[in-house]
Formats: C-alpha cells, structure tokens, sequence
C-alpha cells in the first residue's frame, strides 16, 4: 500500500513486480494517459501540478478505504506531476489480490476516488499555441461550478 | 475584545496563509497570501475578502476550500494559523 | 484487436503499446498468476492446456462482443499454456480507448467471459507430489457438474 | 434406410471425431476417438456410446459438448465428418 507523486516517468511493470507477491492471482493496473484530443481541440501536452501535502493525503486516504472496503492491501497509486507529452502516462493505479474481483473493484475505486477527490490539476496545451486549465471554475463560470459529488457530500 | 478560555487577551486578529492553485492562482495573479483577519472568522469570510481583491471576480462564488489539507464548510470557524486551500475543479488522472 | 494463445512469457508492457496510441486516455489491464495456494492446498505451478481451435474461437467472439458492447476495438486477450510457475502471468487482457469507463467495462467483460466460455483447463501441482484438474467434473462428479451460465444458457 | 435430398444413398453409418481433455481425456485414457454411428445420430447418442466406453464411468452425466468448435445441444443431429469435443468445466485464467 503506497502513493506517490512523481517527476519522472512511471515504471508499469516495476509498479506490478512490486504490488504482486507469489499469493496474488490477479493482478489489475489502471493507466491514464495524455491524449491527443479534449473536447474536440487538439492537444500537444498536459502540464500536471497539484496541492501536493493534501493530494498525498486524499490518495492516503483512498488506498486505507480500499483496503477496508475490498480487502485489497495490495495497492498502488502512482500520480505523475510536471509537463507530460502525447502518449505519457499520468496516473498509474496497480492493485493485486488472491482474487481477481477484489483486485478489479478496488483499481476501479481508487481511479474514481482519485478523479473525484485528489487535488491535481491539468493545464492543456493546445496546437494552436493556447492552454487552458481542465475543468478549471474560470472557464464554467457562467454556468456555476459544480463541486465533485463526494467532495459536495462531505462539505454540506 | 476576546477572553481565551485561560483568561489571556487575545490580539484583534489572527493570520492566515491562504493557498492558490491552477486557475485561480491564475487569477489573482498570486498562489499564496497571508491574510489578517478578525477572530472568528469563518471559511466563507475569508471567501469574501478573496473575491473582493483584484481578480476576485474570476473565481466562482462558492468554491472548494481545505483547511489543514481537509475539504472543510464555508462555516468551518478559524482559530489562526490555518493553512486555507481554495480548490479549483480537480482534474487529476 | 487481436487475440492469442502463446507458450512463452507473456510481454505486459509491450501488450500495453502495442494495444495503445495517441487517442488513447486510458488503459486497463487485468493479469491473471499463478498463486501458491488454492483450496488451502499449497501449490507449486500449473500446466494450462486448451481446445485450441476454439478456444481461438471463443476469444475472438469474446473481442468482437466487447467491441459492440462497450466500442472498445483496442483490445488484446493473452493466454499462456504449457507448464508455468509461481507467479508467472497465465492470462493479460489489455484495453485502451479515449475514456476510462469503455476500457475498464470491456477488460472486465473480457476476462469474465474467458472464465465462462474459453477451454482452457489447468492442471495443479501441490507441494506433496500430487496434480489435479482444476475445477474438473471428475473430482465433482456426485454433486453433479454446473455448466458456465452463459454456456448453460446458450445450450437450452 | 435413409435417402439424402438429392436422392442418393446414405451408408448405414458415418464417422465423427471425438476430442477429449484434460480430465476427461485422462478418464478415457485417450483424446481422440474416431467414431461410427448411425445416419440421425444426435450429441446425446454420443454420449451414451462414450459413457459406455472403458473409464466413461468417470465423465459426469451430461458434459458440455461443442460440435465444431461452437457449444451445442444434447439434442443436437450430427451430419457425419463433425469434431465433437466434450469439454470438462473450464478454467482459464
């Protein structure tokens, strides 16, 4: 059970040699990657920053719920920081279990988790030469900004 | 003028440093500032000291904040010395 | 969107290039070990044999199926036979696809069909010298052999 | 007796393949059997002639069949030349 943020490239297959021992018989590995295309632009890059102390601790948080809710203590959350190319991958969730369910469910909470709660944010670099924050409150501002449902949740 | 619980006065005001990412960061132009504000005062307080700076009025009404790397209520009452993080829509992943 | 039963390693992170490009935003992979226990018994590695004609069969269907379920058309299924080890990858299901939801959805289809529909067979060795089919209709025969659902269902 | 649409003579009898594995294979000491059956001849049919064999004991009552590689009925009419494979519960992964 580890996170990280990181500077430099993740490793997928060092990421699974290490979540697996000789008692896991399923092993399920998310990566998320830079892609070429949002939202109809073309993009050239993502530059990743994040609240760096709070994103260790919500992705802290996460791997113990993982651990509680699926009984997966084999869990890895590798976040990438800084400006990534085409291709890149950004996040890596690797989880390993007896089981395949437990493995499965658990890589899948904490992609969604992650997505929902982990204060990190993408800058888009565009072929046209512009940037833009992802889903950055500025840009929405006219229809309102809607907070994560799980974050909405616990500040209400 | 406040009486803590052991009786010593304290001061009329308390510090806090605010936090600033990505876009909002952006626009206010700064990513962390140390705020003197009045004891008691709450989360949404500090909100309204922000939006009313230059660039305020880029940021949403009511965004995100975390005191001490905690999601916290526009309610939550500050004691000084708190770290405030006003979170913009996470995009991690 | 290519399947294959392979008698060597199997190679997960050339699978995840190979299954991935520019368009992607995510990947998913589920790998399947061999563990060292099973039923309580201690296990020191297993040999997979397969009808493999059709089991061939199966996992194209199998692809084609999550392509029209889940439009994931980046989806690679691995399955090694022959005699493998502790912790040895038996099983690498691979997919990729602009959005994270189609690529987990299809991965988990994909690897939950295999274990329904696709003959392949393993043959356990324990510790003390014995072997056994796994899962075999011999070893379960007064209780009566289930049929997979899906295979139940279709033959009706 | 039986006559084919176009009229020709049907032999007495015709062939299929049997395929055997993993435990079933190793029950009936073999995983192949060429075998001669009557024209009409249905996967049931089969079966029975091969529960029947030496060791077919051993096979559960009613196994999973696929005729040329696709799963198939009990109920099933072979037409001759076909691959009946008898498959034990899968396991892979």
């Amino acid at each position: 059970m580890r996170v990280a943020l990181v500077d430099c490239p993740i490793d997928v297959s060092s990421l699974i040699s290490e979540v697996s021992d000789d008692s896991c018989g399923a092993a399920s590995v998310f990566l998320g990657c830079v892609r070429n295309v949002n939202d109809g632009r073309a993009v050239t890059g993502i530059e990743y920053s994040a609240y760096r102390s709070m994103a260790e601790r919500e992705m802290n948080a996460i791997v113990r719920e993982a651990a509680e809710r699926f009984g997966v203590s084999r869990l890895i959350i590798e976040h990438r920081l800084g400006a990534l190319g085409l291709g890149d991958v950004s996040v890596a969730i690797v989880a390993a279990h007896p089981h395949r369910a437990p493995a499965l469910d658990a890589m899948r909470f904490a992609i969604e988790q992650l997505k929902r709660r982990v204060p990190i944010w993408k800058l888009e670099l565009y072929v046209d030469g512009t940037r833009e924050w992802v889903g950055s409150g500025i840009r929405n501002r006219e229809s309102g900004v809607e907070a994560p449902d799980v974050v909405a949740t616990r500040i209400q | 003028m406040h009486t803590g619980r052991a009786g010593f006065i304290l001061s009329e005001t308390m510090t806090v440093t605010v936090l600033l990412f990505a876009s909002y960061a952006d626009a206010l132009g700064k990513s962390a500032i140390e705020l003197d504000v009045a004891p008691g005062s709450t989360v949404r307080d500090i909100l309204g000291t922000l939006l009313a700076m230059p660039g305020g009025d880029r940021l949403p009404p009511r965004p995100l904040v975390a005191v001490n790397r905690e999601y916290a209520s526009a309610a939550t009452t500050l004691q000084g010395g708190e770290e405030v993080a006003v979170i913009p829509p996470v995009a991690g992943g």
